[in-house]
């Protein structure tokens, strides 16, 4: 039964971390670009609720 | 308003809040919803599959891999890859060409990339008891491996820095030597050597073996991982944008200061 | 600066040129258009882009941007067989350094399609005879090296001459023999792109000075040409 | 196409004819290779009989990755690459051009190999036309995948580890298919599946030479 569960817990464990992964990398970009095109000129005013 | 995230799956936690700059509404909505689908539809699979359904008259608990091993084993196969497969030729093509389909070629193959080692793993870890041993030279284990190193390559190719047209045509090349060199792999190594049963899942009478809770879970397993694919491919396929847009920024301000150093002109 | 004439199809014509190396700008925005005929001067400072507006329009570089048309066709697509009519002599001599001299210009020639009688005159011309023609391309020096390139380009007759500071490396005679090459083939109707810091090697020949910075062409004058194109006010051939 | 295929395949046979590296290098490589195997498989013979055609093929398949990785450097110098593309030639011409070339250094170091295989470890051929032929389709497969990923790597900085990592899985059936026959080939060995499997070798071949015609051209046009 230990293989069984050997096999759930590392298939969905890697799964789960790369999906946590992609989150994370997710977010890192969205908040680069979002410093990027608040660096240029800021044509439109500044967005009120700023990104967090 | 970050949604609080049930125990079983942070996943949901992902769904930022504001409208940053990366998304509509209707981007978050549709990978919330992903998000909510895969992480339940998983944990059923898993609840089903380990405590409700019987264990197997021959195997015994072992054939509750059943209910992942295959699941993966499809979306890496035929769902990633042919995926990459597929956005790199609309690539090729000059009238449907757009770096869309090189972005999601390239997430599709990097989500393929996660699924394929999970098949190996599981399936591995279903050969131990069953064969006995770790790693058996059977033709679609071995086809596997081997896809998952030629698609390591095709990571690989793209991490090169190149202008992004240029990259893109390079990958879709490389994915497109891959997938006609899977068939042939596939076929060579099936006449080499074969162990493996015949295809439990993919033949069409879908395993009349199986008992009825168990194909409906067999059913469920696969879904669940497909909605998980999805979602991944989606966020990967963002993640891809974001970066492009962050190269297209610093390429703007480098033609700027590329033409101040031209002076007034 | 339309002539009355109906404007014969330009043969060089670069629209809101940008190219890129990796992430790295060489054109931000190229406008130029070249008659058939005409030699143009292009002056600039280090790497202004000179070689890269040379590159693209021999079809070396892809746009990421605006439109290039080289002798009527896209210079990059291979079909098209527009590269057979262009000649780019540039730092590189394309030379296999494990064949000779002869081999490589008859590989050169042939690859492009012309006739392999044109390489003889086209080496004496060049100063390349003899033993020279039996060594390994490897064993020359750079001056040689441009010489051969030279030839085979002699021997090629595109329509179009690419010339990337063809005189860097070139003695006094080599030079001049440029000089005599260069006007032969504007008089026989080749365009010729020059991209030089002697201009005045160039100015004489040339009836058109184009100034690249930063990328892009920020000045275009037409040069006063000499009575009589051929020969005069040309260092004679050594 | 045939015109540019030969005068490029016979320009990179000249070089190699000037600069003899496939013979004066890769083929002692490999002879060197099936050295090392023998030491490793120690010395009593029935295993290395056994091992032969196996054997062959893997030192076949490195010397593959030496002679693409040199029929890319001859273009690497002196901006040859681009004095290609700028002599206007047909593309699939110089994939054809080229990866002759290859296949006929491929066709020598086999030879070679072959002579030492046989000698060193003793096997007996039974039917030498299939041994030949599966030689020969080898190496018009290796020639044609290896001077395909020579050119999808050509442009890229890391080549020299990257072509054997593209390269060396994507020829896994040509070193499958190989050994089977050689084994029905050679003494003792069990012609069972022969045709089946040189059909898969001829089906490899023509595959990646069909790809290489058509897919040379726009490749190289991307570096």
């Amino acid at each position: 039964m230990n293989y069984v569960v050997a096999g759930y817990s590392i298939t969905l464990g890697i799964l789960f971390v790369y999906a946590v992964s992609l989150g994370f990398r997710r977010r890192r970009l969205a908040r680069a670009v979002a410093a990027v095109e608040a660096a240029r000129a800021p044509v439109t005013p500044p967005d009120p609720r700023s990104p967090q | 308003m970050t949604t609080i995230a049930p125990p079983a799956d942070p996943r949901l936690a992902e769904g930022a809040p504001a409208t940053g700059p990366d998304g509509s509404a209707r981007l978050r909505a549709t990978l919330w919803t992903l998000g909510v689908l895969g992480a339940v539809s998983t944990g059923a699979t898993v609840w089903l599959g380990i405590w409700v359904t019987p264990p197997d008259k021959v195997q015994g608990n072992l054939v509750r891999l059943v209910y992942l091993h295959p699941g993966v084993a499809w979306v890496a196969l035929y769902l990633a890859f042919g995926l990459a497969a597929l956005a790199s030729l609309l690539y090729l093509w000059p009238r449907t060409r757009s770096l869309v389909w090189d972005r999601l070629a390239a997430a599709a193959v990097e989500v393929g990339v996660v699924f394929t080692a999970c098949t190996l793993i599981s399936g591995s870890i279903w050969g131990r008891p069953t064969w006995g041993v770790w790693w058996a030279w059977d033709a679609r284990l071995t086809s596997t491996a081997v896809l998952l190193v030629l698609f390591l390559g095709y990571l690989a190719l793209r991490r090169v820095p190149a202008e992004p047209h240029v990259r893109a045509r390079r990958s879709a090349f490389a994915a497109l030597f891959a997938a006609v060199d899977v068939p042939i792999v596939h076929f060579s190594v099936l006449w080499w050597r074969t162990l493996h049963q015949g295809a439990t899942v993919l033949n069409p009478t879908l395993s009349p073996e199986i008992h009825g809770s168990m194909a409906w879970t067999l059913l469920l397993g696969i879904v669940a991982l497909t909605v998980d694919f999805a979602w991944m491919l989606v966020v990967r396929y963002r993640i891809g944008l974001l970066e492009d847009r962050l190269g297209a920024e610093e390429l703007d301000r480098a033609i700027d200061a590329r033409r101040a150093e031209g002076g007034a002109a | 600066m339309a002539p009355a004439a109906p404007v014969p199809a330009p043969a060089l014509f670069l629209r809101g040129a940008v190219a890129l190396s990796g992430r790295f700008p060489l054109l931000a925005g190229v406008d130029l258009e070249v008659a058939p005929g005409e030699v143009v001067l292009v002056e600039g400072p280090n790497g202004a882009g000179k070689t890269s507006l040379l590159r693209v329009c021999a079809g070396l570089v892809p746009l990421a941007s605006g439109t290039v048309r080289v002798l009527g066709g896209d210079p990059a697509d291979v079909r098209t067989g527009v590269r057979r009519r262009i000649g780019l002599l540039g730092h590189a001599s394309h030379l296999y350094d494990d064949l000779t001299v002869a081999e490589n210009l008859r590989f050169a020639v042939r690859a492009a399609g012309a006739p392999v009688d044109g390489i003889g005159p086209a080496c004496e011309r060049v100063g390349l005879v003899g033993r020279l023609l039996r060594t390994p391309a490897g064993k020359l020096s750079a001056g040689q090296r441009r010489r051969v390139a030279l030839a085979a380009l002699v021997a090629r007759r595109p329509e179009l001459w690419l010339l990337d500071e063809p005189h860097a490396g070139l003695d006094a005679s080599a030079r001049g023999v440029l000089g005599v090459l260069v006007a032969e083939a504007a008089a026989a109707g080749s365009t010729v792109v020059v991209a030089s810091h002697e201009p005045e090697l160039v100015a004489p020949l040339a009836t058109r000075a184009v100034t690249v910075a930063g990328g892009r062409v920020v000045a275009d004058r037409a040069t006063p040409r000499p009575v009589s194109t051929a020969g005069t006010g040309v260092a004679d051939v050594a | 196409m045939w015109r540019d295929a030969l005068l490029v395949g016979g320009k990179d046979l000249r070089i190699e004819a000037r600069s003899r590296v496939a013979l004066a290098q890769i083929a002692p490589f490999g002879m060197i290779v099936l050295v090392l195997f023998a030491f490793a498989l120690g010395p009593d013979q029935s295993p290395l009989v056994h091992a032969a055609p196996g054997l062959f093929w893997v030192a076949v398949l490195f010397s593959t990755v030496l002679a693409v990785q040199r029929s890319v450097a001859v273009e690497a110098g002196d901006a040859t690459r681009d004095g290609l593309r700028l002599a206007g030639l047909d593309p699939a011409g110089i994939f054809l051009g080229k990866a002759a070339a290859v296949g006929a250094q491929l066709l020598v170091l086999q030879a070679v190999l072959a002579a030492g295989v046989l000698l060193l470890f003793g096997a007996r051929v039974v039917h030498p036309w299939l041994l030949l032929g599966t030689c020969l389709a080898g190496a018009v497969g290796l020639a044609a995948s290896g001077t395909l990923y020579g050119a999808l790597s050509a442009g890229v900085r890391l080549r020299e580890t990257l072509l054997p990592f593209l390269l060396l899985p994507v020829v896994a059936p040509v070193l499958l298919a190989g050994t089977r026959l050689w084994q029905s080939s050679l003494a003792g060995g069990a012609p069972d599946a022969g045709a089946s499997w040189m059909r898969l070798l001829l089906v490899f071949d023509a595959v990646y030479v069909a790809l290489g015609v058509v897919v040379f051209g726009p490749l190289t046009e991307a570096a």
